[in-house]
């Protein structure tokens, strides 16, 4: 139990996938704007991070390590994340209309988010079991969506500051970034490796 | 009749911005003169140097960003992040350290956001933090409290080492420095013994408890002068609330939610965790309540969003020093919650007169 | 739809394709790289004029919580020359580093003297505690040529603690931990130095995970 | 290298499968942006956006044929909503599209007037009321200040008047913070 | 195409839309690797070779695709090709390879490559699409190598640490100390230097952008100030 | 004073508030004198909240004292009447009391000096009368609330279809430093306003009535506690300084403690507030039948000789009031109407006083502060802690300065009652409540203009509508006349569309005379025209044709 506690601290607080490992830093910066789309991204990445890394984890087990492909890692991940994106996107646009105008124009962007690959790749290097696997992907995307969220009010806030001309727009936004991910930095040491 | 100034209210109060810093540079002599008292003066040298050179690169910044100088110099802000930056620095840090941690905290976390009133991020503990992580072993040695020093530094020999870096003859930097309480508890904890093991300095490794026998570093409650340095921040900041210049809530819901973690857990097992009274006595705890974590500008608006942010950084503060990589944890909380500010702030409005529900 | 579906498989095919030919091409020399990275660094500590077996295949996983740090097996390497041992490498772990587990190596002369240590992991505060690393100073080449009786039991400390061992300026927790972890080590070698030389090597598989 | 084959193929045609079906399932009807783009215009269908119209410009913004910063009846509150509807950054308004004025009516200098119904013709939300051979007006109110009946008069009777502020239209000005001044 | 457009094509990619300075794509292998210059210019390089060799192939290809198998199958490309190199790289540079570890497979979500491919290679003949995946690489790498210069400098008061792994044994002595004796600005190195120097970097760009400007016209810029006073 | 209190009320409080410095001793030594005649009055068409008075006098017509010169126009205005005789010598626009600095139309009244009164009478036995009679003699008599706001008194009295009125509130705080033209009329005249609370008691058939008084005017409260001593359900209460305790919200929580909902009315939890001055007014109307033409005017600040107050007839211009004090108008650096905390400057002297004119202070630098620059918010939060309203002044701020309009209504920017309060207390200087007056006034020019482009959008897809049908139908007639030859159709086209053309010109019309009709009118017109749109499918998307026009 407090193992997988300790997985959930990692991903979400001691290893930050944005702020530490640099992973999704393109929608980080890109979505980041006003708060409401940010939260939209936030829950779309949540749900595709979370199921793409459980099927990635399940393709590597049982498609590529018994046979012995595990360098088309890549290729079938990719492939896989796409579908689950396809996937989720039709989910959703059946279930729930409503969340699919929230989500819909981020499903795409998903794609190419180099955090859903980079967990995948992850989780195949650490040689964990599946619940592992899918907390990983979790935390990894509750990580990526609380300092996204966090970091998108407070952008709403910077854009109404008297920043210096030239650092106006995404140089300010990168150094909030930095200082966040200084502030991040109290973090480490939380779960012992 | 010259022309209007087209708005009511024709009338103001005498308030001011450099009056309300003045406060805050009044209350904070008690900590101050404890300070000296336990740790010499050579922590007003660095306050000296640090005012100095902050006002000097705010000048430089407002020059560059062609905003007026004299509003913004005197309005004492780069003063105060100046003083807390200051104390947060070991006495004998030589003063580049100074220098880079206030550069950084003026001109990066501050000028850069548009200067007073815009930065998101304490500026001080940015400045802080950027010293602890890049200049780790300059900024993890105190100075042991003066009366169990092996050498006291005369004014002038201290004044020398932190520019010059030159020490009097015979005598070696790691002679004269120490680990602070809060770290000598955190890592003596982190090598299996328990509190008051280490507190009595019995079971401990020999070197440590050689140490410790020669420099009690624990006082009654706290660490040794640490906790009179806190009491001293405590009379001040009571000060400042009575004075109005801060609220209740911020130092209340930080301290109060301390104290209640910290008490659960010295229920649930004395010997790994420390006292609330000594979390309260030791470190930065009082002067993060009173100064740093009520800093308006980068604290929470609300009423209400200020308690969250106040039980916010008292909890961050306990699960770093107890958990965490760092023995105090006050720049680290205070910057995570400054993270969280403008969300506090989005969804805990005050409860409009003649609304209800929300 | 299903031209789509077709099209898809097609670039799948012809994409596997080329990945698959250029595995095939590079495999051996992957395989290659992975083993002789592995050996360069084993062979910083043990040089390879002084043994002529397969290093990185001659191993056995033994345990010891007590004395290596850890409740997992951990591996050890020999060493021979003509059949005969020359030196052991165990990969022991130091526990009570500042911020978490310190993986060593450590290079064990067959008479007992330290050939070399080296840090293959750890998580010590960059600039502080980091020493210990060979890539940030030299400090961990101040074991070499020490054994269990050289120096004695008090002198296997830091000198803070009073043995003969540097710390470094506000960092003691560190140095002290790795100190302690090769003090063990080389009791453990000590105790078990001819089951260490004796037991065979199991199946080779888990040879590269020192590496990484 | 043969598993390899099958293997991803396999799974590529899988989901080129699921992907041809979901496109075909769920196409994207009408553009729902085009609306909100619109309705960030002033409508004052001037054309001076190089396109016919709100609406057109709209759709062109939407297909990202155009820019935000064409529309010179709408100033930079217009570029700024439509910055911050498309998360892009403001820019000036461009200068060949014309220059930003202010608020103008059309007038239409009666007794000059003709009743040529050249104007009406050119207007596009039909402020201007009259018949052949007969005296036009505009109807004030629903005049947008477009410009575009001005060019067709024959004899030069219409006038564009700025709107006057009156006591009820007032606004409080912007406060003047300039800390120069004051200190 | 006549030759200035190859010209814009280049000024767009090494300049006015840098993909790391003016898109801000591509972030993540930008600010994880420029801990080093070595380690900078190597992902550079392997960044603007499959740069150029996606925007080929999908050049090539742009004519038999379905718009709505147009993603898969660009990254499908994409993902060949970084597999491709990701094992020659294994092969040939595998202290680098190890190094860079997880950023070479995640070229493939670069969003800057796929961004390229759909903005531009899928629109374009086979050669402006190869000049324009080889002028955005270079900008893109010319980034990584700038950030990476200046975070090793300041962080461990060094240059071209490492060299040989990428360059070969010869490169042996390319290290320069740049500053000798230097106690290290940690910062640097650690991931808030990483956002504040590429932070830096962006707002030095703005600079030279406003003085070039400047000395062409003075145009008006919206800015917030504008904004505030315009009513 | 405190002896006086014998029965103790329990007192609820709002959070916030200030206290400035009262100021107010300076012009309460004399008493209530009138003001001299002016030669010439210049009457505003709009003084009251609402739309503007409509002539009803020719240039050059005579009036005399007390005649209504202007009806109301709609149902939230009010009458004007002439406060003296003489002659209406022009009607045009002159600049009138407003911070825009703006002209509007004004009557202008020479005087002929003998002040001679039209004919009046008092309203015997008006507790006989139903209140709807009594609310329309208070309407003809011009009354608008004299507290500060000028909202048509009627209106107010009128609680429709509303639960009774439980508490009717006469506010006699004055809580604004400087203005005491509340207190004095307190002191010299508690008949007229117990005779007044009276009348307003009975339109309003409320149970209870409470006169609520500051406690810096002992004075006032005594001479209204004794005047009110014999009925059982008045009570005079006094309540600690502080402002803006005038505020009607804050009065009705302290005295109730009760909060009137934020959009919402007093009415709405049953109670009706009315400033003392009010009451004094309708006093006059209904017991001597005299019309509101004047009002008493606090004359004060450092540059007024003798300050106090005079009972000024309407239109009588400042400058004579001024003098008439012993004014020096060289001395004065900022002429206020109103007081320092909600007051606004004038441009210049000569303007004349109107319905809400309570005060005009001639300051001195001695009154105003140091102009000190504005420097940016350090979110102190001092703004906040002195709301009255709770609003978060700083977030306001924020946002206002830059112009998020969504954000600020999201704070409540329309919650704001402008007290000043925040900016009083502002360390950093900042003019708060301009920032949200101008806020305020964005977002209604906002609104009107979203409200416009939506007409015109709608107009143009008509307009495009209409061409591509009249296009089509000629394409139709030119089809039927080839084929059939038949008679021409035309001129009864024609007819038709003549007819169209004179309706949409006598809708014009129509607009010019009742305007609040007409955007209904229109609206519906549109909204008409818009479903035919609807239902003849996208036939608008076709290109204009140029060559078409109605008159074909
Ligand atoms: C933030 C922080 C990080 C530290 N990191 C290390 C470390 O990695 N290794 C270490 O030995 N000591 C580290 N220390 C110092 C120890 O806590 C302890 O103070 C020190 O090792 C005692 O050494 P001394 O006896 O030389 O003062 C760190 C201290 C702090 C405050
Ligand atoms: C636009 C507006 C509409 C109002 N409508 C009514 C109303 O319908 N009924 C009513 O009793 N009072 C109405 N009032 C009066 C208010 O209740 C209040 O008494 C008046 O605005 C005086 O407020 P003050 O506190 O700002 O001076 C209205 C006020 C305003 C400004
Ligand atoms: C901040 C503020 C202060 C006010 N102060 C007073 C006051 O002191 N006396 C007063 O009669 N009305 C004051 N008012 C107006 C009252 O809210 C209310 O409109 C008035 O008492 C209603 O009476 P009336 O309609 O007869 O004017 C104030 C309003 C505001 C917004
Ligand atoms: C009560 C109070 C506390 C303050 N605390 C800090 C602080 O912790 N750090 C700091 O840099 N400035 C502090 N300041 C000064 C000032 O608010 C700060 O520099 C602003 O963040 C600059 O914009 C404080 C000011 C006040 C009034
Ligand atoms: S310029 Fe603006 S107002 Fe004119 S037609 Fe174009 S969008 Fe409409
Ligand atoms: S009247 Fe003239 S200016 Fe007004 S909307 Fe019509 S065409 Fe445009
Ligand atoms: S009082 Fe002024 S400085 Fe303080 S929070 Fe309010 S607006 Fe900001
Ligand atoms: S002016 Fe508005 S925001 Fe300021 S204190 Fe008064 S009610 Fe609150
Ligand atoms: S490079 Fe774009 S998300 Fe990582």
């Amino acid at each position: 139990m407090t193992e997988y506690l300790l997985v959930l601290v990692s991903t979400v607080l001691v290893n930050n996938f944005v702020l530490t490992k640099f992973l999704g830093l393109c929608p980080f910066m890109g979505v980041s704007r006003k708060l409401e789309t940010a939260i939209g991204m936030a829950l779309a990445t949540t749900f595709v991070l979370t199921l793409s890394s459980v099927a990635s984890y399940l393709a590597n087990t049982y498609l590529l390590a018994p046979l012995g492909l595990e360098y088309l890692r890549t290729i079938t991940f990719i492939l896989v994340i796409a579908a689950v994106v396809q996937f989720t996107e039709m989910v959703i646009h059946k279930t729930s209309p409503l969340l699919y105008q929230v989500l819909g124009i981020f499903l795409p962007l998903i794609t190419t988010n180099c955090a859903v690959l980079g967990v995948a790749l992850l989780i195949v290097q650490q040689e964990t079991g599946f619940i592992y696997a899918a907390l990983y992907g979790f935390g990894a995307a509750a990580g990526f969506s609380m300092v996204l969220i966090l970091f998108a009010a407070m952008r709403e806030r910077i854009m109404v500051a008297d920043v210096p001309v030239a650092f106006r727009g995404p140089a300010i936004a990168l150094i909030t970034a930095g200082l966040m991910s200084l502030a991040f930095m109290g973090f480490s040491g939380l779960v012992r490796g | 009749m010259t022309s209007p100034t087209p708005t009511s209210p024709h009338t103001l109060a005498a308030a001011s911005i450099t009056r309300v810093m003045l406060r805050v540079i009044i209350a904070l002599i008690p900590g101050l003169a404890a300070y000296i008292w336990f740790f010499g003066w050579g922590i007003t040298i660095n306050i000296a140097f640090a005012v100095l050179v902050a006002l000097g690169a705010e000048a430089i910044m407002l020059q560059l960003r062609k905003r007026p100088l004299l509003p913004f110099l005197t309005d004492g802000s780069a003063i105060v992040t100046a003083v807390l930056l200051a104390f947060a620095i070991p006495p004998l840090a030589p003063w580049w350290i100074t220098f880079i941690g206030i550069i950084f905290a003026i001109v990066v976390a501050k000028q850069l956001y548009g200067g007073l009133g815009y930065n998101p991020f304490n500026p001080a503990m940015v400045g802080y933090v950027v010293l602890l992580i890049s200049f780790p072993r300059e900024m993890t040695s105190w100075v042991p409290t003066l009366s169990f020093s092996p050498y006291e530094l005369s004014f002038v020999e201290n004044a020398i080492f932190i520019f010059t870096g030159h020490l009097p003859a015979g005598l070696a930097i790691d002679a004269l420095t120490e680990a602070t309480p809060l770290d000598t508890l955190k890592t003596n904890l982190g090598l299996g013994n328990t509190v008051s093991e280490i507190k009595s300095q019995l079971g401990l490794d020999e070197a440590t408890s050689r140490l410790l026998s020669v420099i009690p570093i624990f006082g009654a409650i706290g660490g040794k002068g640490w906790e009179w340095i806190n009491g001293g921040f405590l009379l001040g900041g009571l000060w400042l609330i009575y004075k109005k210049v801060i609220g209740w809530q911020i130092p209340a819901a930080l301290l109060g939610s301390l104290v209640s973690i910290s008490v659960l857990f010295y229920i649930i097992d004395p010997d790994l965790y420390a006292s609330p009274v000594f979390h309260l006595f030791s470190g930065a705890t009082m002067l993060a309540a009173f100064f740093i974590a009520t800093d308006p500008v980068t604290a929470a608006t609300s009423n209400r969003g200020r308690l969250i942010y106040g039980v916010g950084i008292g909890i961050l503060m306990y699960i770093i020093r107890t958990w965490g990589g760092y023995p105090d944890s006050v720049a680290f909380a205070v910057l995570l919650m400054n993270m969280t500010v403008p969300i506090i702030d989005h969804y805990f409005k005050s409860r409009v007169f003649g609304r209800h529900g929300d | 739809m299903l031209i789509t579906a077709l099209l898809l498989g097609i670039f799948a095919i012809l994409g596997t394709g080329l990945v698959a030919l250029t595995f095939q091409n590079t495999e051996e020399r992957i395989e290659q790289n992975e083993r002789e990275y592995f050996l360069r660094t084993l062979n910083a500590l043990v040089p390879s004029s002084v043994y002529d077996n397969v290093l990185y295949e001659d191993l056995i996983t033994v345990e010891s919580a007590t004395l290596l740090g850890s409740k997992k097996p951990v591996e050890i390497y020999r060493a021979r020359k003509d059949g005969k041992p020359v030196a052991a490498i165990l990969t022991p772990i130091a526990p009570d580093g500042y911020s978490g587990n310190i993986k060593l190596l450590i290079a064990i002369r067959y008479e007992g003297e330290i050939m070399g240590v080296r840090v293959v992991s750890h998580l010590e505060t960059p600039g502080l505690g980091d020493g210990i690393d060979i890539a940030k100073s030299d400090w961990i080449d101040s074991f070499n040529g020490h054994s269990l009786a050289n120096p004695d039991e008090l002198g296997w400390r830091v000198e803070k603690d009073g043995g003969i061992f540097d710390q470094f300026t506000g960092a003691t927790i560190s140095p002290r931990a790795v100190v302690k972890a090769v003090y063990n080590s080389l009791k453990y070698y000590q105790q078990h130095r001819d089951k260490i030389f004796s037991l065979s090597s199991p199946s080779p598989k888990d040879e590269q995970n020192g590496a990484e | 290298m043969l598993s390899a084959l099958l293997a991803l193929s396999a799974l590529a045609i899988v989901f080129g499968l699921l992907l041809g079906f979901s496109a075909i399932k769920f196409k994207v009807e009408g553009d729902p942006l085009v609306e909100k783009i619109d309705a960030q215009l002033p409508q004052t269908q001037c054309g001076q956006c190089s396109y016919p119209g709100c609406r057109p410009y709209a759709e062109a913004i939407a297909k990202g044929e155009a820019d935000i910063n064409q529309c010179p009846p709408g100033g930079e509150t217009t570029i700024i909503a439509l910055a911050d509807l498309l998360e892009r950054d403001p820019k000036p308004l461009n200068p060949e599209n014309g220059e930003i004025k202010p608020k103008t009516v059309a007038i239409i200098d009666e007794p000059r007037c003709i009743g040529c119904t050249l104007c009406i013709q050119a207007c596009p939300v039909d402020a201007i009321l009259g018949a052949a051979k007969q005296m036009h007006t505009v109807i004030a109110r629903e005049c947008t200040g477009c410009d575009l009946c001005v060019e067709p008069c024959p004899v030069d009777c219409i006038d564009m008047v700025p709107i006057t502020q009156d006591i009820l239209t007032w606004k409080w000005p912007y406060p003047d913070t300039s800390l120069e001044k004051a200190s | 195409m006549a030759q200035n457009e190859y010209s814009a094509i280049a000024q767009q990619g090494l300049w006015k839309n840098n993909p790391a300075l003016v898109q801000i794509l591509g972030l993540c292998p930008l600010l994880a690797v420029t801990s080093t210059v070595i380690n900078g210019l190597a992902l550079g390089l392997a960044t603007m070779l499959t740069l150029v060799l996606s925007n080929v192939t999908v050049s090539l290809i742009r004519n038999f695709v379905s718009p709505e198998i147009r993603i898969p199958v660009f990254v499908l490309v994409i993902a060949s090709i970084v597999t491709v190199i990701e094992l020659a790289m294994h092969a040939y540079f595998h202290e680098l390879y190890l190094i860079l570890g997880i950023f070479i497979p995640l070229i493939v979500t670069n969003c800057a490559i796929i961004a390229r491919a759909e903005a531009f290679a899928s629109k374009n003949p086979v050669f402006p699409a190869f000049l324009d995946g080889l002028m955005m690489g270079l900008g893109f790498a010319a980034v990584l190598v700038v950030l990476g210069s200046m975070r090793e400098v300041l962080g461990q008061g060094t240059l071209f640490a490492n060299a040989h792994l990428l360059l070969g044994d010869i490169a042996l002595g390319f290290e320069i100390t740049v500053i000798e004796d230097y106690r290290g600005f940690l910062l640097a190195v650690l991931p808030p230097g990483a956002f504040i120097g590429l932070g830096i970097l962006i707002a030095l760009k703005n600079v030279i952008d406003s003085r070039l400007e400047k000395r062409r016209q003075p145009a008006p810029l919206i800015s917030t100030e504008a904004k505030a006073t315009a009513a | 004073m405190r002896q006086t209190v014998n029965r103790i009320r329990r007192l609820w409080k709002f959070r916030g508030g200030v206290h400035p410095p009262q100021q107010k001793n300076i012009s309460t030594s004399a008493p209530i004198s009138p003001a001299q005649l002016p030669e010439r009055l210049v009457l505003p068409l709009h003084q009251h909240i609402g739309e503007p008075a409509e002539p009803i006098v020719n240039i050059g017509d005579k009036v005399l004292k007390g005649q209504m010169i202007a009806r109301p126009q709609g149902y939230v205005s009010a009458p004007i009447h002439a406060p003296t005789s003489g002659t209406v010598i022009d009607i045009g626009n002159y600049p009138v009391p407003h911070p825009s600095s703006l002209s509007a139309t004004c009557m202008v009244i020479h005087s002929d000096g003998d002040d001679r009164w039209i004919e009046h009478h008092a309203v015997e036995d008006y507790f006989r009368l139903p209140p709807s009679e009594l609310r329309n003699l208070i309407r003809e008599a011009g009354i608008v609330g004299l507290g500060g706001a000028g909202f048509p008194s009627y209106i107010k009295f009128n609680p429709g279809q509303q639960k009774a009125i439980q508490t009717l509130i006469l506010n006699g705080v004055e809580c604004e430093p400087y203005i005491t033209c509340d207190d004095l009329l307190m002191r010299e005249r508690p008949q007229d306003i117990l005779s007044g609370l009276l009348i307003i008691q009975h339109a309003l058939q409320a149970h209870e009535c409470l006169v609520a008084i500051e406690d810096n005017k002992p004075e006032a409260f005594v001479a209204l506690r004794q005047a009110t001593e014999d009925y059982d359900n008045i009570e005079v209460v006094q309540v600690p300084t502080l402002y803006p305790q005038g505020s009607e919200k804050q009065l009705v929580k302290v005295l109730t403690g009760k909060e009137v909902p934020a959009d919402g009315l007093a009415l709405n939890i049953g109670v009706v507030c009315a400033n003392v001055g009010t009451a004094a007014a309708v006093h006059n109307a209904i017991h001597r039948g005299e019309p509101l033409i004047s009002r008493n005017v606090t004359i004060t600040g450092s540059a007024i000789g003798s300050p106090r107050n005079l009972n000024v007839l309407l239109g009588t211009p400042m400058r004579e009031l001024i003098e008439q004090c012993d004014g020096n108008l060289d001395r004065i650096e900022r002429l206020i109407m109103g007081g320092p905390m909600m007051g606004f400057a004038l441009h210049r002297p000569d303007l004349p006083v109107i319905k809400t004119t309570n005060c005009i202070l001639a300051a001195t630098a001695e009154d105003l502060p140091p102009q000190r620059p504005e420097l940016p918010c350090i979110r102190c939060g001092a703004c906040a802690d002195t709301c009255p309203v709770n609003l978060l002044p700083q977030q306001l701020y924020w946002y206002s300065k830059h112009q998020n309009l969504d954000k600020v209504q999201e704070f409540n920017l329309f919650d704001c009652i402008e007290c000043g309060c925040c900016s009083y207390v502002c360390p950093s200087n900042i003019p708060l409540v301009q920032y949200f007056r101008f806020a305020k006034g964005d977002i209604w020019t906002q609104e009107r203009e979203k409200e416009k482009s939506d007409i015109a959008r709608r107009r143009h897809e008509f307009h495009q509508f209409r061409v591509a049908r009249d296009k089509e139908e000629r394409q139709a007639k030119r089809n039927r006349k080839k084929a059939a030859l038949k008679a021409d159709t035309a001129a009864a086209e024609r007819d038709k569309k003549k007819a169209e053309i004179q309706a949409a010109i006598e809708r014009t019309q129509t607009r010019r005379q009742d305007a609040m009709k007409d955007a209904e009118m229109r609206r519906s017109s549109y909204q008409g025209r818009t479903r035919d749109h609807s239902t003849a499918g996208n036939a608008g998307q076709q290109p204009e044709n140029s060559s078409d026009t109605e008159q074909k």
